[in-house]
């Protein structure tokens, strides 16, 4: 019998080891794993690539990582907001690498790594700074940068109900990166409000099928932040 | 300076607000573009995109309704109008990256002659960098608008032959709006449709630094 | 105020010229927008290139656009079937023309062309001879094909409900290829069995936003065939 | 020739179905392969992908019941699950050749030692082509089975040194099913791992063509 759901955000983090590249869901105030994050805080894992838009806000989620100092490497679009000061510190510390991508690049290199798609042309970025070094092409009187998929060994993302198959739906903009996030890693981990019988989401309306999740833990009331 | 005859930022948006017809689908850039949502002409239906995730955005909720899962890529709280969907990133940029918006408008710090953008980096060697969707949504509609000031604080035209600053993309810009003018880029070069009332065309174009196309021509 | 509905599936096809491209949802039995097609059939355009998994089954649809002679050249993954008579036909007197793709590359074919990506490179086909003549590339170990874009100046598809916006969802497997379809064409006509008042589709699980699609028209009762 | 034991079809289907472990993804392909979900263990829960757009499939529903669209790849009636769910054909391509499947099984005309498989086209020069989902599935899975006969009518062993059909992905069987034995192709070759009972590895490695590995070895 498939019964994806673990008893705690601890045990949804377990066995992430040193090193590992981490995808975390979220946008801004919406759609992050706090939980989760808190677990793998508590779970002690060092030296991670942390893949996510922001480089953290305040002193929750990915930037108590960055605080602790877990964070190697970041690969997000937007690091330098008004409180990312733990973010801002690492980095004038040159204590953390930052890969920055642009948002559309970013999510369809993830997409590309769950789709199996080994390389792909985008304008985005085309005769820009964030293109030098790269492969370009004109295709149909167009410039083009060539992109690599960015995979993960884990996914730490937020939903609003699952069922035991891992079947998720997310509710309003908290869906984000996480969908894409999900089909790139190898281990996906979501935290959910509420775990449903099998067959109470609509076929026509799961936003990630099961095959892309292996953990589901309950956090019925998360954390929600202050906006930003 | 101080009596250069100038729109404000209201007048600014709601002359953009015109541009947009009924039926558009419209990304709003963070900053100054934002404040076009409040122009938008009754009786024209136009969808609002952010890119995290959402079409048919609505208003800033009542205070004290603010959700904060259901906010713009500015991170302010919004409402999602009837017709609204959500949908995630990938699917979102795709939207953008495929030219199925109508209009972006956008902010800047310069604009080329040949409407070429810079709005993501001021190039100071110290500062963090930082993105966002500012690439994409240079690419990412049919139409790119730009709102800017016409002039840096020191005076210096924001319109300028070449960028300055690390570019956010190439040749994207097919209008600009500033407190000063509205210029179409065209194949000449900035092509000057409008001009504040009290402000003649030869002092715009002594102010702006790079050859500006009459009206009318 | 924006309103795709159009009254009639004659309305919802005008326009289509000679020498169009048009991608046609389906699959097998499932997702046929059988009333669009005699629509467009009845409207005379000729010297098509069709887009559809199929090269029709029967005597209806596509294969039916193929049998009036209006197809000049077809790009599908699954042409010969049991009952693909009119395409066998053509195909055997040279009066049509065939790009035979593997369904997976076709799918997403369709979606670069919808997502604005110049090309990408997949590893389906490789070392093929549906590869033959492509760049090829190996990418962290395994052979990859470069693969370009198919877009379409019109698709036609099926769903089960719309709004006034356009906004689609659908039902089971007749899904299939419509909403990537709806992505690449430049004018995307769907027919539904019904269209119900903005806001009534639950906008978690609206499929096709009505950004990509363009006429929508009613068609109560369609036809549905038999099993092939 | 007649006087060779061997497996049935069904009983090949029961020994593919073994090896097909509780809460696999798992792609069955059009005709021998869709045999195996009439043989799953009861008591494995194992979920069924087909690519058209669906997980989660359930048996064929009972006569008078079917649905013209709800069909499996193979265009034949079938039903959902609950748990199941449908998504579009890039997604589910996408699920494929990202890996997400732990195993496809196939038909195929041949297959090499090194593990080409070939079961799209016979290379007739005036037979119509047509691949449908072939390429991508014999790469869309952690695991590639296929189940064939082991011999053609006339005799001749279909695993071969190489394709002389045209192939349909390169180096891509993990594990063959045929009506004589069970073998895992392996980096030295074919490694029998199973004998349908009365026939002696030497007379099964005299009828295949190509040096086999010994079961045990």
């Amino acid at each position: 019998m498939i019964d994806k759901t673990v008893a705690t955000p601890d045990a949804a983090v377990a066995g992430i080891p040193d090193g590992a590249t981490v995808m975390v869901g979220g946008f801004g105030t919406a759609g992050i794993p706090f939980e989760l994050i808190d677990a793998l805080i508590a779970q002690g894992a060092r030296g991670l690539t942390v893949v996510n838009n922001n480089a953290g806000n305040g002193d929750t989620g990915v930037a108590a990582l960055i605080r602790e100092g877990r964070v190697r490497r970041i690969v997000c679009s937007f690091p330098r907001q008004v409180d990312s000061w733990h973010f801002d510190a690492a980095w004038k510390a040159r204590t953390i690498e930052l890969e920055l991508v642009p948002q559309g690049n970013l999510a369809e290199r993830i997409r590309a790594a769950g789709a199996g798609i080994g390389a792909f042309f985008t304008p985005t970025g085309f005769g820009t700074a964030l293109a030098e070094g790269k492969e370009t092409r004109v295709i149909d009187g167009r410039g083009h940068v060539l992109e690599r998929p960015i995979r993960a060994d884990y996914a730490l993302i937020k939903a609003e109900r699952a069922d035991r198959w891992g079947n998720l739906v997310y509710r309003s903009t908290a869906r984000n990166f996480s969908p894409v996030m999900a089909t790139a890693a190898r281990c996906t981990i979501a935290q959910v409000r509420e775990v449903v019988p099998l067959g109470a989401l609509d076929p026509e309306a799961i936003v990630t099928p099961g095959i892309f999740v292996h953990r589901v833990v309950v956090v019925r009331d998360p954390a929600t932040p202050r906006s930003a | 300076m101080a009596s250069l005859p100038r729109w404000t930022h209201d007048e600014m948006a709601r002359r953009v607000a015109q541009d947009i017809p009924d039926g558009a689908y419209v990304n709003l850039g963070i900053g100054l573009p934002t404040r076009v949502a409040n122009h938008l002409p009754p009786g024209r239906e136009i969808v609002l995109h952010s890119e995290n995730g959402v079409l048919g955005m609505g208003p800033a909720p009542a205070p004290g309704r603010e959700d904060p899962e259901l906010i713009n890529a500015g991170k302010q709280p919004v409402t999602l109008l009837p017709g609204g969907a959500y949908f995630h990133s990938a699917d979102s940029f795709a939207m953008m990256r495929g030219g199925h918006l109508d209009v972006c408008v956008l902010g800047a710090f310069q604009v080329s002659v040949r409407g070429d953008l810079a709005n993501w980096h001021t190039g100071a060697p110290d500062a963090i960098p930082a993105v966002g969707g500012a690439m994409d949504l240079a690419l990412g509609a049919k139409q790119v608008f730009v709102m800017m000031e016409h002039l840096t604080k020191a005076g210096a035209s924001k319109l300028v032959a070449q960028c300055a600053y690390p570019v956010t993309a190439l040749a994207c810009v097919a209008r600009v709006y500033t407190d000063l003018a509205v210029l179409d880029i065209g194949p000449q070069g900035p092509v000057v449709r409008e001009i504040v009332p009290g402000l003649a065309f030869g002092e715009l174009q002594r102010l702006s630094g790079v050859a500006l196309v009459a009206p009318g021509r």
